[in-house]
């Protein structure tokens, strides 16, 4: 297969030619030029489909790859050298991630045209989109750190234009701003873990950084008394954490669906927040190296079960589903910390399916009518059957019922995580990863099913108050809400379709090759596992010999001189490795437990919500729900404890200080001081305890403050004298 | 930075007996031969400044049917002499609230940016003093010394009518340099390169290779390039900057004795300047008509009348304009700088181009004729 | 020998100028310095063979930025205006006195003991090319560069002033009362 | 034959003297002048770089996008500033206190 | 023998030295021959015979600020273009006329909006911007 960049490109600068015509000329373009969004990502999906069938179904050997690059700007001069090369890599894993990202962003594109039919900012909705799935498809694409981090800004920027677009709302803009300031707490890090990279090795590009561990660059050397590897490490995960909203940083994901449903389908499902994930993911090598995958799977683990928990008893769709997301990054996280590389993608492939399809099923509830609070719906099931029916293969995919994809990934997971903490000889401590996993399993079933319960069975509470409540608070459509004759759904190829197709790929057996998912058998025989064959984590040392393809080149390696890797399911297991039968345990016993677990979880929400003969959460646990209702106090702790009280009381400490003690004592800056100075050497004989008790210490504070309201001007000629003297000490300090 | 007067005679064998005449440094050789042409330049241009002055008065007298200058020498023709000694003479008056250090500066900085122009004028192919590769690129740089002098000699003075003067000079000056260079750019782009030297070598021969035929839009352009050269020096109809009957005498009211001098050197200086580069660029230069196989001085120094001919004809057509048509209003003056002008040149850089990449970069005459050299 | 004369005359020219641009009081005279100084950095670069971009300079700075400078100071009267806001320090009463001087002064000398350092470092590895009297020209040269290497600033540099001059316009444009 | 070294003093003689400007005066325009100079001092240092280390003129070219960019600079900043002084009265920097009005 | 390239910037020296020698001779010359009796009437500035009123250093009108604002935008512009143009033909000569027009075209479009701008907004107009804004506003 001949590959040139004109084979590739199409995929990243098709929706980046439509933000542009778009940016430009959308409101001359008939319908906004929404259509151009649906087109360009098309066509991002067909180049991207090639690519996939020749990775996936063609002869290209497992560990296959494509790495382009051309040189970006070379400034080495004689021995200094400075250099930075862009391009592109694909290997397996970027050739299913495009498929997914611009296959999920087509149907999304499709469903808002529908859903933003008629809506106020339906032109600016789809500027932002294609830059959006555009940056997320060049992400994948990109073979180093720095492009990576471009496109990861990129997207940064259109997640909070799309937060907040409907901008005249306060709420919205909150929300948006928060999601920016959130991510860039982790940004600074991946930054720094950047330039760490760079200072070690030169380059930032994955290849070079694959290569530089296996040869050993990173041993050794030390940096702020950790070793470099594990503060590089940590760097970068705190970016992929900012990003995928893991738990110390996670605020600002469920406040992100303030922006319309699509655009909170393309943010949780298939691009913002898979970004750091695959950045861990790309990472992975590091992550070993640095040793931090404990840290990731406790992290993971804590996400995961503290969103389920929050999730619980939420009443508005849509949070509960941004709730589930977090969740479900958390157990991502997990896979990536117990070292189930594949399938922590898999389940970043899987949940892109279903979370998509949820998000969009949400959508099209809201928009049909015109609500989102559950307790003020119910029934809708003979109005949306088709709604009703992806979604609930969406809720049986995520809850880990077995035939469908969510168990498939997410159960290969957990076995992963249950051998982690209790077989593999870890630290005993922790084994609350699989215990939390576990437990967040549950409670995903339970609090799925309550929204399914919810939304679509009981009685239909919308006929009877149609006066009772306003319009449901979040996107603002053109037409009165208050005619609430909820319209049969029909067939829409805009509207239902995308939903239909979602839902069909929330079957376990796409992914995993056989019906029942990893544990009990395969059925249908293991050379069906593609996914399994063709993930898995790089392997640093290949990367030792390479050889770089200028850009402009056609991909000329002999693409079928290695053989298509077999996964054998039984010898996979039954090694000679004493540990693989174990694991093999692990996974037998994990897919069990997790089977009862979810089916125990369907079971009491059924109980609490159809039956009712289980009083509802909020009765029984009324301070637990009030927690969790405050989602932990996250929010408050950050706004009310950590900058009201820390920043704003510096603040107020500071003015204190200016206001009242530098304006009592010196009003009339250094003249006081030489007329202290003056009065203190002129009484010093005779009234010497006066002079050192009052207006010395009225200088020392005036002296004092002195320095600090330099520091305070918000004169840009001294920040100008700052910079240059910031910048001389650092060149004298590093001693360059 | 390359073909230079000194080069040029460097191919001579009386180069090397004068080289030894120096004791072999070169440097200073190069020194004395650039400064013996210099002064001979700066002689030439005075005179033909001072003679300016001289043919306007007589060349206005003619058109408005009177006598004109006719007591000092022949016709008068000694007129400006008497000019140049009264000036002299006359006391140096100073305004009081003047800003001294630019009052001084400004008729310095218009000196020096017009003498600068000479270094790069073609009056031969040898005797051009410097034929740098952005030969017409720098006149047009250089020669913008004088907008800044404009303005500040306007200032300096404190004087309501310099100041109204100056800022209209300036921003008179300033608006007129697009068109003009634009009409540049279209003869740059037909030559291809910025030197004299190769635009003359383009133009060599007939005046069919001139580049005024070149095609129609070089033509236009050379018309435009000539009303932006009239307003830039501050030519009727464009002499707003010092229009006698609105503003007394502009810029220079408050400039008396040799400074007011040398603000009129350096105009009538730029006025022969734009003139022979108007000749230099669209007129054919200092081409002979015929392509000769060998080179000797003589030759250049027929070459040198020829440059002259055309510049000063051209000087004869500014002057002619001068005293026929009606001075501009200053609204009219930039609408005509930026609606007309400045579009009509930019057309004319647009069908240079097309017509290069078109016709491979024929002159219409080479097309007619069937090929060309 | 001309070479180092030329140079000599520009670095002198130009900085002569830039301390008297730095000093001098009046705004109008600093306007001058400046031109001085541009004039000697177009020097310096003729004795770098930089031809085409000693000519720039002169084009665009003396007859260009210059102008504007020398308009702008015209248009906000040229004087020395005594600031109502509280100053830094309480100091610094107007455009810059012997407080301010000195501490930029101080600044400065930092500056140039790191720059120094640095050059110091630098200077040992940087490589010597064989420099040669007889320039080509850089003109045609920096014509490829434009439209081959280039190209995409040089197309971007026109839409970067094109977006200048509609943002000053509209700024600076006669607004009705 | 003139080294490298004294290009690069003269830069950065002329950059200092550059963040003087800036930092010394107070009128809005006398710092444009002195962000001038700095510009002037980039640029220098490019061209001479490209003349002493580098064997092709990407330094011509990057000097000659600075000057490009000097002048948008100054088109744009000075406008403002005459639009500060057109509120203001004034063109003292410390009396741009306010982002609006 | 040939002499170094950088001679031809000599006469560029010469010239400018000749200016500043030319300057100052006339000015010490007029010093030496011009009569000089300084009165206070007679360095007055000149307004026709009125006692000058303020000083002429006095705000503009910002039409000039704008008029320079669009000059130094089209020099800049011109300025890029030269080096251009002055290979055109060369690039037409090796077959890339092409190319080199849509390079250079699409310059000069950007160029010509600049001028069609302003020209819309009024800001070419001397005199009438004031209305024509005005008539736009309401």
């Amino acid at each position: 297969m001949q590959y040139t960049v004109g084979s590739i490109a199409p995929i990243f600068l098709a929706p980046v030619i439509a933000f542009i015509i778009n940016a430009f000329f959308g409101r001359k373009l008939p319908r906004n030029g929404d259509w151009l969004a649906v087109l360009s990502i098309f066509v991002s999906f067909v180049f991207s489909a090639r690519i996939f069938g020749d990775f996936v179904f063609g002869q290209f050997a497992t560990d296959y790859y494509i790495h382009k690059t051309f040189n970006w700007f070379d400034l080495s001069f004689g021995t200094h050298i400075f250099k930075v090369d862009m391009g592109i890599y694909i290997d397996n894993m970027a050739a299913i991630m495009l498929l997914m990202v611009s296959g999920i962003a087509f149907l999304i594109h499709l469903f808002s045209t529908w859903y933003m039919d008629h809506d106020s900012k339906h032109g600016r909705f789809f500027v932002f989109l294609p830059l959006f799935t555009s940056a997320m498809l060049g992400l994948v694409l990109s073979d180093n750190l720095l492009s990576m981090f471009m496109f990861w800004e990129v997207m940064g920027f259109c997640s909070y234009s799309l937060i907040g677009i409907y901008n005249e709302k306060e709420k919205a803009g909150d929300a948006s701003l928060k999601a920016f300031m959130t991510t860039r707490v982790g940004d600074v890090f991946l930054l720094l873990g950047m330039v760490a990279i760079w200072m070690v090795i030169g380059s930032v590009s994955y290849v070079d950084i694959y290569s530089a561990i296996a040869q050993g660059k990173f041993d050794g050397q030390m940096v702020l008394g950790i070793s470099f590897a594990t503060f590089t490490a940590i760097c970068i995960f705190l970016g992929a954490m900012g990003k995928s909203a893991q738990f110390p940083l996670h605020v600002w994901l469920p406040d992100a669906m303030m922006g319309p449903t699509p655009g909170s389908a393309l943010i949780h499902a298939a691009t913002m927040v898979t970004a750091g994930v695959w950045l861990s993911l790309r990472m992975y090598p590091l992550m070993v190296l640095g040793d931090i995958t404990w840290f990731i799977a406790v992290i993971g683990a804590i996400t995961a079960f503290g969103a389920a928990t929050i999730a619980m008893v939420q009443t508005d769709i849509k949070a509960v589903l941004a709730y589930s997301t977090l969740s479900q990054l958390g157990y991502m996280m997990i896979g990536v910390g117990v070292g189930s590389y594949n399938a922590a993608f898999m389940h970043v492939i899987t949940h892109a399916f279903f979370k998509a399809c949820l998000f969009l099923s949400a959508g099209s509830i809201i928009h049909s009518v015109h609500e989102q609070e559950m307790p003020k719906l119910g029934g809708l099931k003979k109005y949306l059957p088709y709604t009703h029916f992806s979604m609930m293969c969406c809720t049986l995919a995520i809850a880990g019922i077995p035939f469908f994809s969510g168990f498939v990934s997410k159960d290969r997971i957990l076995g992963d995580a249950l051998y982690y903490g209790f077989m593999s000889g870890q630290n005993p401590l922790l084994a609350i990863v699989p215990i939390l996993g576990f437990a967040g399993a549950g409670l995903t079933a339970f609090y799925m099913f309550r929204m399914m319960f919810l939304t679509f069975y009981g009685e239909n509470k919308m006929h009877h108050d149609d006066h009772g409540h306003g319009h449901g608070h979040k996107d603002s459509h053109g037409h009165e809400a208050h005619g609430h004759d909820i319209h049969q759904e029909h067939l829409d190829f805009r509207s239902n379709v995308p939903l239909l197709i979602l839902a069909v790929f929330t079957l376990g057996f796409w992914f995993a090759g056989n019906v029942a998912g990893q544990g009990f058998g395969n059925m249908f025989g293991a050379k069906n596992e593609w996914f399994k064959i063709l993930v898995e984590a790089p392997k640093v040392e290949k990367f030792v010999e390479r050889a770089n393809q200028p850009f402009g080149s056609v991909d000329s390696r002999d693409t079928t001189e290695l053989p298509k890797a077999q996964y054998h399911h039984q010898s996979g297991y039954a090694g000679p490795n004493p540990d693989d039968h174990k694991l093999h345990t692990a996974h037998v016993v994990g897919a069990g437990l997790s089977i009862v677990i979810a089916f125990l979880g369907v079971l009491i929400a059924f109980l609490m919500y159809i039956r009712k003969s289980i009083k509802p959460l909020a009765s029984t646990f009324p301070g637990i729900t009030a927690l969790l209702k405050a989602k932990y106090n996250f929010d408050h702790f950050y706004v009310d404890v950590l900058i009201k009280q820390g920043l704003f009381g510096l603040n107020r400490f500071l003015a204190w200080f200016d206001m009242g003690v530098y304006d009592r004592f010196a009003i009339d800056g250094m003249a006081t001081v030489n007329r202290v100075i003056f009065k203190a050497s002129k009484w010093f004989d005779n009234v010497v305890i006066d002079a050192i008790g009052v207006d010395g210490t009225g200088v020392a504070v005036n002296l004092f403050n002195l320095v600090l309201r330099i520091f305070q001007s918000g004169k840009i000629q001294f920040y100008f004298i700052m910079l240059v003297m910031v910048l001389a000490s650092y060149i004298w300090t590093l001693n360059i | 930075m390359n073909q230079t007067v000194v080069s040029y005679l460097a191919q001579y064998e009386f180069f090397d007996s004068l080289l030894a005449l120096f004791g072999g440094n070169q440097g200073l050789l190069t020194f004395v031969i650039f400064m013996i042409f210099c002064l001979a330049i700066v002689g030439m241009c005075a005179t033909i400044g001072g003679l300016g002055t001289y043919a306007e008065r007589k060349i206005s007298a003619d058109i408005q049917a009177r006598i004109g200058p006719n007591r000092v020498g022949p016709y008068g023709i000694l007129q400006f002499l008497a000019d140049g000694v009264k000036m002299m003479t006359k006391e140096d008056v100073m305004p009081f609230s003047a800003d001294k250090f630019l009052f001084y500066l400004a008729p310095m900085l218009a000196l020096v940016g017009v003498f600068a122009t000479l270094a790069v004028l073609p009056f031969s192919t040898g005797f051009t003093l410097s034929d740098m590769n952005v030969g017409i690129f720098y006149l047009i740089a250089i020669s913008s010394l004088v907008g800044v002098s404009v303005f500040l000699g306007g200032y300096a003075s404190n004087s309501k009518w310099s100041m109204l003067g100056g800022m209209r000079g300036a921003s008179q000056i300033i608006s007129y340099e697009i068109p003009v260079t634009i009409s540049i750019l279209a003869i740059t782009l037909l030559a291809g390169g910025m030197g004299f030297g190769t635009i003359s070598a383009h133009q060599r021969g007939l005046p069919t290779n001139w580049f005024i035929f070149h095609n129609p839009f070089s033509f236009i352009a050379f018309f435009v390039y000539f009303v932006g050269a009239l307003a830039e020096t501050n030519r009727a109809p464009f002499d707003l900057p010092e229009a006698e009957s609105e503003l007394v005498s502009g810029y220079h009211t408050e400039y008396t004795g040799m400074r007011f001098g040398f603000f009129a050197l350096a105009e009538y200086i730029e006025v022969f300047v734009v003139c022979g580069v108007g000749a230099a660029l669209f007129l054919g230069g200092s081409n002979l008509p015929v392509d000769l196989s060998f080179d000797i001085i003589p030759l250049q120094l027929v070459e040198v009348v020829i440059f002259m001919t055309k510049a000063l004809l051209l000087y004869y057509v500014v002057i002619w304009i001068r005293w026929t048509f009606p001075r501009l209003r200053v609204d009219q003056l930039m609408s005509i700088c930026w609606k007309y002008l400045t579009p009509i040149a930019i057309f004319n850089l647009v069908g240079c181009a097309i017509w290069v990449v078109l016709f491979n970069g024929k002159s219409v005459a080479q097309l007619l004729m069937g090929g060309g050299h | 020998m001309f070479l180092q004369v030329l140079f000599l005359l520009s670095a002198t020219l130009t900085i002569g100028c830039g301390i008297a641009v730095a000093v001098t009081r009046n705004l109008m005279h600093s306007c001058v310095f400046l031109l001085g100084t541009l004039i000697g950095i177009a020097g310096l670069y003729a004795t770098l063979g930089a031809d085409f971009v000693a000519v720039t300079q002169i084009m665009v700075y003396v007859g260009g930025i210059v102008i504007l400078m020398l308009f702008a100071v015209m248009l906000t009267g040229g004087k020395d205006f005594v600031s109502r806001a509280q100053n830094l320090l309480g100091l610094a009463p107007s455009m810059g006195n012997k407080w301010t001087f000195a501490l930029s002064g101080l600044v400065g000398v930092v500056f140039i003991l790191t720059n120094v350092k640095l050059l110091m470092s630098v200077a040992s590895s940087l490589p010597t090319k064989e420099i040669n009297n007889e320039l080509p020209s850089t003109v045609n040269e920096i014509g490829h560069l434009l439209v081959k290497d280039h190209v995409l600033a040089f197309e971007l540099s026109s839409v970067l002033l094109l977006g200048a001059l509609v943002g000053a316009a509209i700024i600076a444009r006669p607004r009705k009362q | 034959m003139i080294s490298l070294t004294s290009y690069l003093l003269i830069s950065l003689f002329l950059f200092v003297l550059g963040l003087v400007v800036m930092i010394a005066r107070k009128n809005i325009v006398a710092i444009l002048l002195g962000i001038e100079l700095i510009l002037n001092a980039a640029a220098l240092n490019f061209v001479a770089y490209s003349r002493y280390v580098t064997n092709n003129l990407d330094g011509h070219v990057f000097s000659l996008f600075i000057i490009v960019v000097a002048a948008a600079e100054a088109a744009v900043g000075l406008a403002i500033v005459i639009r500060f002084f057109q509120i203001k009265e004034s063109t003292h920097i410390d009396e741009a206190t306010q982002l609006r009005n | 023998m040939t002499p170094t390239s950088f001679d031809g910037l000599m006469p560029v020296v010469i010239f400018m030295g000749i200016a500043v020698a030319l300057f100052w001779g006339g000015h010490f010359a007029s010093v030496l021959l011009a009569p000089s009796k300084p009165s206070h009437l007679k360095s007055t500035p000149y307004e026709c015979g009125e006692q000058p009123v303020g000083s002429a250093w006095s705000m503009f009108n910002v039409r000039f600020y704008v008029v320079g604002l669009i000059f130094i935008i089209f020099d800049v512009e011109s300025v890029l273009m030269f080096p251009v143009a002055a290979i055109f033909r060369e690039l037409n000569d090796m077959g890339q006329g092409a190319y080199a027009l849509i390079i250079f075209l699409s310059f000069i479009s950007v160029l010509i909006e600049g001028i069609a701008y302003c020209w819309k907004k009024g800001d070419l107009d001397w005199v009438k911007s004031f209305q024509v804004s005005h008539k736009k506003r309401s």
